[in-house]
């Protein structure tokens, strides 16, 4: 069991390519055993997560590290820790969920359904490894490692403007990582240079002081700190993606396959939040207090930004792509908080967040095998006919409107006290986006679910069926756990997390703790 | 200080080289040549280099310009005329630039005449060379004790030379 | 019954109706198989059942708290903590939240109760009564909440609630759109609760209201919480329909009529009366703000009245009236008088909820119409109805004896008496309760008396339905003389004859008037504004009777149907917002946030261009560029070492 | 100024000139003379280098370069005939298929 | 002074013989096989199996007798180490499978059996050039490798692109090969030495480092010539056009092996002349710093806008010149940076010539008869029709693109941070933003592939043949190796 994390990570890659070489005899059976294998890492990702202790003296749990290119320092290095664990686990869980909940919705024929599942499984190994990698080098590998199948499976499934689409998202994402490409060989340059060995890992990386100029303002940019936070921070931005990074964001989520558009909103972007979240704010920490204020502005400027053309959109997944847009800018804003109880609420937030909209974009794919269209104008008047529907659809909507007691609002509470922290004004701004948010969530729901019927074909929606139902109900479930208990959720990260904020606001006193937290109860 | 014979002969090759580039008919262009690489041999005899001055004249003037006499007869090209446009831009750039590319030698090369730093001059000078029997024995002793790797070099080229020849100017065998 | 049993009282109580939203909106549709097939008298029963056993339980808990003046504590769990932040779920009842929590429970039941006859002909009722059920938890939360976080649960829930319940039918658009901008409108205003608990917690570390009591003391940065407190008024303002956030009331009438008399007259929109009185120890950090809450009180109750005068929709008016007595309550709490508050909360749920379960039996009995002008002589077809009714109508004008009487009178006594009062607030007061007569009689006259309009037959409810407007009729009746005011009571030799006043002293606020201050007496106070009440009935019937703001276009067009308020929220905030964005969509989205593919498009078409020459596979050119290479390496070599 | 500064900058003049021809001429027999042109600066430069530096190794590689030069002309000429059966032209604005 | 005692004879005896080795090989080889393509019948065959016999035995020889020491040959004109073996195997076995891949495509277009003795001696030439230190010997073996090279280009005698590319490419590579050798008269002319070492002692003791301006020039024309052969901005001119002309195995030799020799012999002479104490020069810093800016520019920008595949690798390959050249600038940057900068040019030029072999396997297998020109429309639906041929050529691209965990990936990086070490941060943002448009390049052929509808005008069916199918394996199977285990294909140095 030492190498689980090993197992977790590889097993789906290794499925996808066993999938990919199915004969054609067995290409039908591809999703079920895409199905099993997700079912099996999240039965060994929740078995690892159930041994995490919160009180060990590492914080590393099932470390693995081997020695993998000695002349660049770089190691094989996973390991479960308090910051990957939520994200571990959401990405484990959502996979299965998202293949059961899209399970009617592939077209083409058993080969291209083969190769769906093949690619969708590369890219939780991406994902897994994204956030398992405690070593820098690993973690761009496992980055790249989901820019091709999602560039695949957009241009390969998805809708009419695919292949521009498909293009667009690749440039724009490879165009981030490559920089950061750029300041990994740099910062591991610098490390090598100071200690007199190179090491790519996030612990050795950590220690590296790094000049920055003192003055506030832009002139900071440019010193190495400056510079070495720019390039990390092209890619993260654009992945998440920050206003005014997000340009491939709409058309990308719009075009891609429902199973895709779940996996890219719900866990790539949460890819970019977890690398500001480990790698950004620690590593660069006081580039990332003088940025702060312009992060902070624009994070929020997302959050307006985001609602306000959400709510304008007359396609249901273009909406909910604005709507994430919207909602990711809260997890920035938690982020370039730089306290630890913003930074914590932006980690739970991206959990939430993931689930959330995994459930529109499942909500919008069960909505468009029915209707065979998303455009708003051809709905209206569901809620009769599929009652199952509308509650699933509402339980989402309100998490994503951040109502208490879903958890939304966990997650939007943290980060406006961690903001309010920091500046008001900017809380104020960002707040607005509540309202915002229920303007276009219940535009949608209502142009969808309310109203009188466009024409007779909604007599002949079917309600959901029993793995659509399963998926909405696990969802809800989630949703409605984390919104009302959400201390299990958020206390495997809090040691870490507050280590972070540490390093990076110094000043900013913590409570004092008990070494053994015993009120936290798991 | 400069000998004449060797300024005359420079005069003349530049005048020809200038024909062989600027002349109407290949063919002239190719007498051009052959009466350039002759004056280029004399100016090799004037500086020493006995056995370079014969191979080029021989080789170069005899061999190589036959070969290009012969194919220019061969292809029947010597109706065609130079086809150089004055006025072209190209033609403008391209002077412009072999200008420049000649002032930007000459003056390396002129401030080279100047260069204190030069390198030690080595021991065959014109007489050390005329006491071991002249410059035939010195080549060839100094090809054959030092260079015969690259001597036997040049034979794998003229292989490939040959091979070419088999390979592209062989008529198609059908 | 132990202790332990005891302290989990609040728990019991708040869980209850969460359970039978349980069973309402899962367990019994997946009995009867869809949602559609559930019975009213089922579903209706359950939660009915439900909301009596926490009522049950609040009454013992009433009297558990009756001994001793502290509070039941149920201590919850972490809910979260996490750097500097660090909440935990405790449910505390005090008097002021067992009052409340008697109120919610109590008349929850009864329309619970009068739903099972009133939505009998619905298909699918349980999600009707899942939703009031769910209601009624998170108004318990509300007041149960020892912290201003859960309140804000409970606050967020009930608006969830009341946005389900406006549109319980929503096929029709209309209902639709009336709960979204009931939500949107209450949302406008929980951004300043969200707001003000950030900054509450910022400055304070805590947001339990005993921790935030203490921690709260003149030497505290009292600007900042000053600030926290306005935007806890633009909540409440929300929340209690208030000017200038008092326009989705109307609208949310849209849903059933039960539920009109639940949430948006009885329980609901009281939350950020509530609240002040909740917090009265924030509030009361900056008189200027009050004085502020006291005139938007006075303003909307004037405001309401007005516009009640101008609807014909019977469910309409009362809606206005509640605007408009929700705007004396404001009053009350912008004086400081917060148990008048709280006083006048609670007789107005008695006599609101019966007015709208009175409606609500007529609208039943004319087979769903609304409008007044087709209605009329209903006294006859409807007695019980009618009677109870004419009792609500009496204790909302505020004639003697009646619950209104005491508590409006209480209100205009201290809009004057208070320090904070004023001949303008009290003059304000009086206009209002004059309006409230004028409506009062108008709704009376058109609907009740006279002679009966073509094709509505009304026909009397059923017992299910006429209970609980008996129930309430008492109340609405007797209620006030839990507050008969002290001087009056001395005259009968009671001491502490205000029941209520004695019973939330501990833990609500409420500004002396020191003897002599006031300009005039209560008794003067009281039989002015009787007066001023009876003329207003008059009024109503007589002179003022064939009112009607359609003839005038100007007040037509201010105050009937799409009015200024409306107007104005629609082109100067919705218009411009929707103008923006798709401004932002047309232009910077699709043009200047070009994709990156575009730009290397561009990039490699410009460069194509030029670069065409170079790739003509033309010899002479390429040797060119070999000799421009050649060139550029000899001149920068030379220009390097000569220059 | 001495002869063997003049050498050079002839050598020099050989070389521009021979890639002149490369430039400006079509006929491809005479942009093949334009490469010997060019090679023939080099021969100058070598031989010349030679003199200065009283070494034999500079003449040495001369021979070198004319043997290159004559295999060089060889297959020029064989690829020129392969053009000319293509194309029936050895000129070279007629021989092109290649463009982009 | 006795004749003897002033020409000493020079004996190549005992282990020089040993390191001669692989050289004598393919020397043998290509004439054995000049001799046996005149059999009438079973020429190729013959021809192939000599080269494949001569190709192994050269390659053996390199790996049975590696050293460490580095043995000398006439004062450096032969000269054996790590790097002259490494380079010297990557030419041969590239030369190899530019064979192997042309098996089936020579019969069906009627290629002479002299293909194959071509590719040997260009073969030879590349050994020779990647172990010397003679410039003029460096001259003569690159003349053979690039006259080798003329013909093969030429050799597709029907087709007259092949005819017109080869004629462009000679042209401007006698042009080229003449800067070059100007370049080295000069040098000789200005230290006295043809030697790299005696150029680099000359430098060092003569000017201390200092340059002056005639031994700048000559090194800057020999540069020139290098560039050419490598192909960087402005001197890529032949590329494109030589490249679509050339028969495709051809164009596969081409940018593999000749690139790789001529990056190994520059990485040598870079390596002898200015790594240690001897301090670049700023000016050559500056002067190859803008054509590395402007070959990836270029490279990427032009590059995106070609349809014909051919035409695409060859704005590819400029690109990867740009890389390429990074490393060498961080290599003449000189200090700590320089050994990585080696072994990162090393290990990159393995990857680039795995990948692009696979490439142009999978291209000479697609190619219609007579007509192999191929256009990306010709590519459309491959995915369906030929899923693992199609994968396969994915995987290159991918790797060309730079995408992990591809080799082409690992050797980006290893560049990225050499660049790094020695200081070009700016330059090295430059290449990855470069890296970035030319993602595209390699992404659209992945475009037709796989998401474009079949139309079956298009459709060109691929053939089978072994040798090309041994290749696309191979590569593939190191393309992943090496992305997934780059470690032990960059030490080799």
């Amino acid at each position: 069991m030492s190498q689980i994390l090993s197992w977790i990570v590889l097993l789906p890659a290794l499925t996808g390519l066993l999938i990919l070489l199915l004969p054609k005899s067995l290409e039908a059976k591809s999703r079920q055993i895409a199905v099993i294998a997700t079912l099996i890492v999240a039965a060994l990702a929740l078995w690892a997560a159930q041994a995490f202790d919160v009180n060990a003296a590492d914080p590393l749990h099932f470390h693995i590290r081997t020695e993998w290119i000695p002349m660049l320092g770089i190691h094989y290095d996973l390991a479960l820790d308090g910051m990957n664990l939520p994200l571990v686990l959401l990405t484990v869980l959502l996979t299965p969920l998202a293949f059961i909940g899209t399970w009617n919705q592939t077209s083409g024929d058993s080969t291209m359904q083969k190769r769906m599942s093949a690619l969708v499984l590369i890219m939780e190994t991406g994902a897994l490894g994204t956030f398992l990698a405690q070593d820098l080098f690993l973690f761009y590998i496992f980055w790249e490692v989901i820019l091709l199948p999602a560039y695949l499976l957009i241009g390969m499934y998805g809708g009419a403007e695919r292949m521009k689409t498909t293009l667009q998202f690749f440039l724009y994402t490879f165009a981030g990582s490559i920089l950061m490409l750029v300041g990994i060989a740099w910062l591991v340059h610098m490390q090598s240079q100071t200690t007199g060995h190179p090491d790519a890992s996030f612990q050795a990386l950590m220690n590296l002081k790094i000049p920055f100029a003192s003055s506030q303002g832009p002139a900071g940019l440019f010193s190495t700190q400056g510079l070495l936070f720019a390039a990390f921070a092209a890619a993260f931005f654009i992945k998440a993606p920050l206003v005014p990074f997000h340009a491939w964001l709409p058309s990308t989520y719009r075009q891609a396959p429902t199973l895709v558009s779940i996996y890219l909103a719900a866990i790539l972007s949460k890819m970019g939040t977890y690398g500001i979240l480990k790698i950004l704010i620690p590593m660069f920490p006081e580039a990332a207090h003088s940025f702060q204020p312009v992060l902070m502005s624009l994070a929020a400027f997302g959050i307006v930004y985001g609602a306000l053309l959400a709510i304008v959109q007359t396609n249901f997944k273009t909406a909910v792509a604005y709507s994430s847009l919207s909602h990711v800018s809260y997890i920035l804003l938690g982020l370039f908080s730089l306290k630890a109880e913003g930074m914590g609420g932006a980690l739970l937030q991206m959990v939430n967040h993931g689930i959330a909209i995994a459930g529109l974009f499942m909500i919008s794919g069960f909505l468009e095998k029915r209707r065979g269209s998303l455009e708003l104008k051809d709905f209206g008047g569901w809620a009769p006919q599929t009652p199952v529907l509308a509650t699933g659809f509402m339980v989402i909507v309100l998490s994503t409107v951040a109502l208490p007691g879903s958890g939304g609002f966990v997650g939007e509470f943290a980060i406006l006290i961690a903001s309010f922290r920091v500046n008001g004004y900017i809380t104020a701004v960002a707040a607005t986006g509540m309202v915002l948010g229920a303007v276009y969530m219940l535009n949608l729901y209502q142009k969808t679910m309310f109203g009188r019927y466009v024409d007779d074909y909604v007599k002949k929606v079917a309600d959901l069926d029993f793995r659509e139902i399963f998926v909405l109900v696990v969802l809800g479930i989630f949703i409605v756990g984390i919104g009302i208990t959400p201390q299990p959720f958020v206390a495997p990260s809090r040691t870490a997390i507050e280590d972070s904020a540490k390093r990076v606001s110094p000043n900013d006193a913590l409570p004092e703790r008990q070494a053994v937290p015993g009120q936290v109860s798991r | 200080m400069v000998e004449p014979v060797v300024l005359i002969l420079a005069i003349v090759v530049a005048l020809l080289a200038a024909l062989t580039v600027f002349s109407r008919s290949p063919i002239s262009s190719a007498f051009s040549l052959v009466m350039m690489m002759v004056a280029l041999a004399g100016i090799y005899g004037v500086s020493g280099a006995h056995f370079i001055a014969a191979l080029q004249a021989i080789v170069y003037a005899g061999a190589i310009m036959v070969l290009f006499v012969f194919s220019i007869m061969l292809l029947n090209m010597n109706d065609e005329h130079n086809e150089i446009r004055f006025r072209s831009w190209k033609t403008v750039l391209a002077c412009l630039g072999a200008a420049s590319v000649l002032a930007g030698l000459s003056y390396a090369f002129i401030q080279w005449s100047s260069e204190a730093n030069g390198p030690t001059p080595g021991i065959m000078t014109l007489e050390q060379i005329r006491s071991i029997g002249g410059n035939v024995v010195a080549v060839s002793g100094a090809m054959f004790s030092q260079a015969y790797v690259q001597f036997e070099f040049i034979s794998l080229l003229l292989l490939v030379a040959i091979a070419s020849a088999l390979v592209l100017a062989k008529r198609k065998v059908d | 019954m132990n202790l332990a049993v005891l302290s989990d009282l609040p728990f019991w109580i708040l869980i209850v109706p969460l359970i039978g939203f349980f069973l309402n909106g899962v367990v019994i549709p997946l009995a009867s198989g869809g949602i559609t097939k559930t019975k009213p008298m089922i579903s209706g029963g359950i939660a009915t059942l439900a909301m009596a056993v926490s009522f049950v339980l609040a009454v013992i808990a009433f009297t558990r708290l009756g001994g001793e003046s502290g509070a039941l504590q149920y201590t919850g769990f972490k809910w979260i903590d996490f750097g500097n932040l660090s909440v935990t779920l405790n449910l505390r009842i005090d008097r002021l939240s067992s009052l409340m929590t008697l109120i919610i429970t109590g008349i929850g039941t009864l329309i619970h109760f009068y739903s099972i006859s009133y939505m009998s002909h619905e298909k699918g009722v349980a999600r009707f009564f899942a939703y009031l059920n769910l209601f009624c938890f998170a108004m318990l939360l509300l007041v149960l909440s020892d912290n201003l976080l859960f309140l804000f649960f409970g606050w967020e829930g009930v608006g969830l609630c009341s946005y389900l319940l406006i549109s319980y039918w929503y096929e029709e658009e209309s209902n639709a759109d009336a709960a979204r901008k009931a939500f949107l409108v209450n949302r406008i205003g929980d951004l300043g609760f969200v707001l003000g608990m950030c900054l509450l917690y910022v400055q304070l570390g805590t947001l339990s209201f005993t921790e935030m009591m203490a921690l709260i003391s003149p030497t505290t940065s009292v600007a900042l919480l000053s600030l926290a407190a306005v935007f806890m008024f633009f909540a409440a303002t929300g929340k209690s329909a208030q000017f200038p956030l008092y326009v989705w009331l109307p609208d949310a009438m849209a849903g059933p009529t039960p539920v009109s008399a639940l949430i948006h007259a009885a329980t609901m929109v009281t939350a950020g009366v509530y609240l002040f009185a909740r917090m009265y120890f924030l509030f009361e950090l900056s008189p200027e703000l009050m004085t502020v809450v006291a005139y938007t009180g006075a303003l909307t109750a004037l405001l309401g009245g007005i516009l009640a005068l101008a609807q014909t929709d019977i469910k309409k008016v009362l809606a206005y009236s509640t605007v408009s007595q929700l705007g004396f309550m404001f009053l009350a709490l912008g004086v400081g008088a917060y148990q008048t508050a709280v006083f006048h909360l609670m007789t107005h749920a008695f006599f609101k909820a019966l007015l709208f379960l009175g409606a609500g039996s007529v609208i039943h009995g004319c087979d769903g119409e609304q409008d007044m002008r087709r209605m009329g002589g209903l006294a006859k077809a409807m007695p019980v109805t009618y009677v109870t009714m004419l009792l609500g109508s009496a204790a909302i004008v505020g004639l003697p004896i009646f619950s209104g009487f005491f508590s409006k009178d209480e209100i205009l006594y201290m809009a004057l008496g208070a320090p904070r009062g004023s001949w303008i607030l009290f003059g304000a007061g009086l206009l209002a309760a004059f309006l409230t007569g004028v409506y009062t009689m108008r709704m009376l006259t058109q609907t009740f008396w006279g002679e009966a309009k073509a094709g509505i037959h009304g026909h009397e409810s059923s017992w299910i339905m006429t209970l609980p407007l008996i129930v309430l009729a008492l109340l609405a009746t007797f209620g006030g003389f839990l507050g008969f005011p002290h001087e009056m009571g001395h005259w009968f030799g009671i001491e502490h004859s205000h029941l209520l006043s004695a019973w939330l002293a501990p833990v609500v606020q409420q500004v002396e008037i020191v003897t002599g201050s006031s300009p005039m007496p209560e008794i003067v106070v009281s039989i002015l504004a009787v007066s001023i009440a009876i003329f207003g009935l008059v009024a109503g019937k007589t002179f003022l009777k064939n009112i009607s703001f359609e003839t005038s276009p100007v007040l037509k067009r201010l105050f009937v149907g799409q009015h200024f308020m409306d107007t104005f929220y629609s082109s100067c905030i919705v218009a411009p917002l929707y103008w923006i964005s798709r401004r932002l969509v047309q232009t910077f989205e699709s043009n200047v946030m070009n994709n990156i593919g575009g730009w290397i498009g561009v990039g490699s078409n410009w460069s194509g261009e030029r670069l065409r020459l170079t790739q003509s596979g033309d010899i002479q050119l390429s040797m060119l560029s070999l000799m421009a290479g050649l060139a550029f390496v000899v001149g920068i070599l030379i220009f390097w070492v000569a220059v | 100024m001495n002869s063997g500064t003049i050498l050079h900058i002839l050598s020099a003049y050989l070389f521009s000139m021979g890639l002149l021809a490369l430039i400006l001429r079509r006929n491809t027999i005479v942009m093949l003379m334009g490469i010997e042109l060019m090679l023939n600066a080099v021969n100058l430069s070598f031989v010349t280098f030679a003199r200065e530096l009283s070494q034999l190794n500079g003449q040495v590689q001369v021979f070198f370069i004319i043997t290159i030069a004559a295999a060089e002309s060889a297959v020029g000429l064989s690829i020129l005939i392969n053009v000319y059966r293509n194309f029936g032209s050895i000129k070279t604005d007629r021989t092109t298929v290649l463009r982009s | 002074m006795s004749f003897s005692s002033m020409f000493p004879m020079n004996f190549i005896e005992g282990q020089q013989w040993l390191g001669i080795l692989p050289l004598f090989c393919m020397t043998l080889t290509a004439i054995a096989t000049l001799l046996l393509s005149a059999l009438r019948h079973q020429g190729r065959a013959v021809a192939f199996a000599m080269l494949l016999i001569g190709s192994i035995a050269a390659v053996a020889s390199t790996v049975v007798f590696p050293f460490q020491d580095t043995i000398v040959i006439l004062d450096g004109v032969l000269v054996f180490d790590r790097l002259s073996q490494v380079f010297s195997a990557i030419c041969v076995l590239a030369g190899l499978a530019a064979a192997l891949m042309t098996l089936g495509f020579d019969e069906r277009e009627e290629l002479q059996p002299e293909y194959f003795t071509l590719i040997a001696f260009a073969v030879v030439g590349m050994v020779a050039m990647v172990s010397t230190r003679n410039l003029v010997f460096f001259f003569i073996s690159l003349e053979l490798m690039s006259l080798a090279v003329y013909v093969l280009v030429s050799m597709h005698r029907q087709s007259p692109m092949a005819a017109e590319a080869g004629l462009k490419y000679f042209l401007l590579g006698g042009a080229a090969s003449a800067v070059l050798l100007y370049g080295a008269s000069i040098l000789y002319g200005a230290t006295g030495s043809l030697d790299v070492t005696g150029i680099r002692e000359a430098f060092q003791s003569q000017w201390n480092g200092h340059l002056p301006l005639l031994p700048l020039v000559g090194l800057g024309l020999f540069s020139v010539g290098f560039l050419f052969k490598i192909g960087a901005f402005p001197f890529h001119v032949w590329i494109p056009d030589v490249y679509t002309g050339a028969a495709t195995p051809v164009t596969g030799f081409m940018i593999s092996a000749v690139k790789a020799a001529a990056t190994g012999a520059l990485l040598r002479m870079c390596l002898e002349l200015f790594v240690g104490p001897v301090s670049t020069e700023p000016t050559l810093v500056v002067i190859i710093s803008a054509i590395t800016v402007a070959t990836l520019l270029f490279g990427s920008f032009v590059g995106v806008r070609q349809t014909r595949l051919k035409r695409i690798f060859a704005y590819s390959t400029i690109v990867h010149t740009g890389y390429v050249l990074l490393g060498f600038l961080a290599l003449l940057g000189g200090g700590e940076g320089a050994k990585d900068a080696a072994s990162s040019i090393v290990s990159y030029t393995i990857f680039y010539v795995v990948m692009n072999l696979g490439a142009f396997a999978v291209l000479t297998m697609i190619s219609p008869k007579d007509n192999d020109d191929l256009t990306l429309d010709q590519l459309t639906g491959l995915g369906r029709r030929r899923p693992m041929l199609a994968f396969a050529m994915s995987v290159f691209l991918l790797s060309m693109a730079g995408i992990p965990p591809t080799a082409g990936f690992f050797g980006k990086y290893y560049l990225f941070s050499a660049a790094l070490s020695s200081g070009y941060v700016w330059l090295t943002i430059v290449a990855a933003l470069a890296s970035v448009v030319s993602a595209v390049i390699y992404l659209r052929p992945m475009v037709y592939m796989y998401m474009k509808e079949s139309e079956e005008s298009f459709q060109v069916v691929p053939a089978i043949w072994l040798g090309s199918n041994i290749i696309v394996v191979l590569s593939l199977f190191l393309t992943v190796m090496m992305g997934l285990l780059p470690a032990w294909f960059s030490n080799l140095l």
